[in-house]
């Protein structure tokens, strides 16, 4: 848990080197008002060549029973995975916002701001990896708008966020709202 | 922690920073709502009566094998998380305590390294392990799974673990006190069928059964072999039965129904046996085939995986029909066709049964087991190789 | 590797607690001479299903190039895979009698007796399986003639044969030429 | 050995008491040959320029990475053999040892239990383990698999392993004395490009390049960073370069091509950097895509797996087209229609030279880099998820 402090100072350090020299919240607030920020895991080719939305599984939807939430939560063009990389939790015994049992969630990832076709606002979107069970093999998807290289860290999706948590084997990724982000300039 | 105060600052930050706009005509006034963060599920310790564990053999990686906790009466979401079940294990399910036991094989470089056996003690409501017990000696069976290779006796409180090097004996685990109480030697004789309070009974290569009593710390007490009571040669017993009540029905290759009644401390058989007959369509005959063939209602009927190619070495290709038979009456009262062809069966123990099939191609369908008719299908959206099916009790 | 000399003991003691009395050689002679003794590993019901000879890619041929050793190695059908179940060591850097680099041939395993379309002797194939690297996940073949339930190893096939070696873990499976077997009764 | 002797035991009896009868009219008078067992292939220490190195990174198991050695010449059989490279590893080739080499992280417990990582020294005969390199800290970097998270420095007696926890950080490892010499903190930057004699560059998030010099106890000897050189917004690099002698040809998301001179000890960009152009069909536009995009040849022509749907996002889908280019014309020479959807491209350094073209379906396919000919496909029968090609120098 030391390391995320490290991480926290190496971020800091990275942003003052930066020649834009912004501050760390208004690093987050660049890219939550550009394009979406791209977090977790595993591009899979399997499934990238595939439109977004490709999920590769026949099955059922789920739904979230609300209006104000539309969409199949087991495919990948579901409007909350606009920045996901991996497993859908929906498919492999979580849900869009939770883990499934057994796992643990990790307590760092990478956010993504996706905009709601329904109530159109855009909401910041945590995606955050289960961990500590081995590889789901459900509904696979990748969406990599705004993804940038592993220079940039917190704009690629390529590295296992299965941080600070007891065991960094990645199960599933979640995609939790956790605010609403200002209109898109 | 400091994980959860490094997020706590970036969503407040968050929140203070970025407020939502109004926007025109918004028919949403209110946005969604913030979730939680961390949300792991959690089970219940005690699962519906439609839920099974599904044994995922996972063939293409049989070092990450695994015991899927299913809902069969949620085609949507059948998959309600699972617990670990390394290399050739087997997985077992408590009905007195809110345990899983998974027996595995794990290396220490994945497929290389020292390699370490254990029980493992899963809680059923977290699906995370609660402790496991070292089993010594390199030597926990490694099979296709059988369900009869790891089972309880002694009400649970005890745990048997089949052994091969090729030498066959039988671990005695202690469950409550999580301790190895010691093994029991078995020359010529495989697999585990408890019996009485504290013993089980064991196939031999002779054709005959042994069945032993164990004592109060887990060594052999007595033990009584039978005559010869199975043609190995020409009506092989699959080697999991179907159990109504104490009694365990076998079924044989060529459709042979034999009751063994495992209440007292020698099993004895039931009766004389009888046919599961023939029918129509066979080319060359209907045989039994699959993996795990046959299956018991709790009103005592049992169910049958049928294969119509039956012939010399079909026993394995799985069935295109269930056959309910009822062995009060020594006949057989319905035949279900299956939408695919059936590798695994088993029967819900809910007030009205669900008959679930694992297929062949890793999906998994669900029928009436009263009408036969088919409910639904699970999809292949619970385990790669969905190798055995245990019901909850 | 002391396991082995309990295991022949073992196997005389059921030997002699078998009605027949047969001895070891009397009972390797009673199975070579009767049905094809079936030997090593796991069944596949994603495979199963399909006619012995579906292995389920496909693959251009292997063949010995040899018209006394006819078929194409890769698939299940075979003439010396009529007792195999396993992935097949041909698809697997192996070949029909050598395991792939990197593996252990496991020192014991079971045979079968297969015969070969061309000269019509039945052959004694020794199956031996490939231990210490994972599931090779090529080319899957189980066929069951003769088959029996884990209460006699000698003729059970779901029996992991990786024994005696370094690690467990099974890779594949080969079908060795051991002997010619008498004619059959 | 036991073993042994119960085999040869059993062998004997086999040979002395079943005697071939003699069949009539046998047109093969002579049965085929006995078999030696053990046998276990063995591979060249050298392996012939037709041979890659293709990282299988096995998504439905990711404990259960591989790191495959293929003949791209060998359609009937082009599995030779692989290493274990397990959860989120590495593999690196040596061409001045018969070794490769893997930087993997294990569990106890397969996916729980004790983290261990290591570099694992691998015979590139026999596939089989000469040693491991412990890690310490357990921050390995764990992602998609890059070449550069895992690479040689000081004519390949060391290694660089990339760190991420998430601080940055990169392990120098003693390949030849099979010790860890130490970490150098990189805050803000990534991947690792080789430089030098004993040295490496990192590009930074501040789109700055920085070059190291280590001294001969792989301590931090000096560095010089750059000014900012990355447009990652508007122009980023794929992070895999293709490297025309010591010269590393990056290739943008938008096309555009970019080389830096790494054989000094501070990395040099060469010229100005040029477009790779573009095309009809483009739907918006032609841009590169796949995982592994820019490969090179002998000759000194760069290959860019290239994608018609190019836009936002669009880098990791694949592609349908390689592009070739030669750099020193600034100009493309030749476009090759794939027979499938690319995400990898690799060439061989045979003397007519093969591009070798992992595809979203696993499928790997080989054609002539010089005329661009399909020449035949290696099917989906080397590795579940060909993640990464390397060729054999």
């Amino acid at each position: 848990m030391a390391q995320l402090d490290k991480w926290t100072e190496t971020l800091a350090r990275g942003i003052a080197r930066s020649s834009s020299r912004r501050s760390l919240l208004a690093w987050l607030g660049g890219t939550l008002t550009g394009a979406a920020v791209l977090p977790v895991l595993p591009v899979s080719r399997a499934h990238a060549a595939g439109a977004p939305g490709a999920a590769g599984e026949a099955r059922p939807p789920i739904t979230s029973g609300d209006p104000q939430d539309p969409g199949d939560r087991t495919q990948c063009d579901y409007w909350r995975y606009c920045a996901i990389d991996g497993f859908l939790c929906t498919c492999c015994g979580g849900s869009v916002n939770a883990c499934p049992p057994g796992t643990e969630m990790s307590p760092i990832t990478w956010i993504g701001t996706c905009t709601n076709p329904v109530d159109k606002r855009a909401y910041i979107i945590s995606y955050n990896d289960c961990c500590g069970v081995s590889s789901c093999g459900h509904c696979l998807c990748n969406r990599n708008e705004g993804d940038r290289p592993p220079v940039r860290p917190q704009s690629n999706n390529d590295y296992n966020w299965c941080l600070g948590t007891e065991s960094s084997v990645y199960n599933c990724s979640t995609a939790v709202i956790v605010g609403v982000a200002p209109d898109r300039r | 922690m400091r994980s959860t105060r490094l997020r706590l600052v970036l969503a407040a930050g968050l929140a203070s920073a970025l407020v939502a706009q109004p926007l025109c005509a918004q028919p949403y006034p209110t946005p969604l709502a913030e979730e939680p963060i961390p949300n792991v599920l959690v089970l219940p310790e005690r699962y519906p009566a439609s839920w099974m564990i599904v044994h995922d053999f996972n063939f293409n990686a049989l070092v990450d094998g695994r015991g899927v906790v299913v809902d069969t009466n949620a085609p949507t979401a059948p998959l309600k998380g699972w617990v670990q079940v390394a290399q050739f294990g087997n997985i077992l399910h408590a009905s007195t305590r809110p345990e899983l036991y998974s027996a595995e094989t794990y290396f220490s470089r994945l497929a290389r390294g020292e390699r370490t056996d254990v029980v493992t003690i899963w809680d059923k409501a977290t699906l995370k392990p609660k402790g496991e017990i070292l089993l010594p000696g390199g030597k926990r069976q490694q099979s296709v799974t059988y369900k009869n290779s790891f089972q309880f006796t002694n009400g649970e409180r005890w745990a048997l673990v089949s052994n091969f090097t090729p030498g066959q004996s039988v671990t005695v685990v202690d469950l409550e006190n999580r301790k190895v109480l010691g093994d029991i030697e078995l020359p010529g004789c495989a697999l585990i069928y408890p019996t009485g309070e504290r013993g089980f009974t064991t196939f031999c290569a002779d054709g005959t059964m042994t069945s032993l009593v164990l004592d109060a710390e887990g060594k052999l007490a007595s033990s009584v072999t039978s005559t010869p009571i199975h043609d190995i040669d020409n009506q092989p017993m699959f080697g999991m039965p179907a159990l109504v009540g104490r009694t365990a029905w076998f079924v044989t290759y060529r459709g042979q129904l034999r009751g063994f009644d495992l209440s007292g401390q020698v099993a004895k058989e039931v009766g004389s046996g009888f046919t599961l007959g023939g029918a129509d369509g066979g080319n060359p005959e209907w045989r039994p085939g699959g993996w795990q063939v046959i299956a018991s209602s709790a009103a005592g009927h049992l169910y049958v995986l049928m294969n119509p190619a039956g012939r010399e070495g079909s026993h394995k290709d799985g069935g295109t029909e269930v056959w309910v038979v009822d062995p009060a009456k020594k006949a057989r009262i319905a035949r279900i066709p299956l939408q695919g062809v059936g590798s695994s069966i088993e029967l819900t123990r809910e007030a009205r049964p669900r008959l679930v099939v694992a297929r062949v191609d890793s999906v998994i369908d669900v029928y009436d087991a009263v009408s036969g008719t088919f409910l639904h299908s699970l999809g292949n959206r619970v385990a790669f190789n969905p190798q055995t099916l245990t019901a909850v009790e």
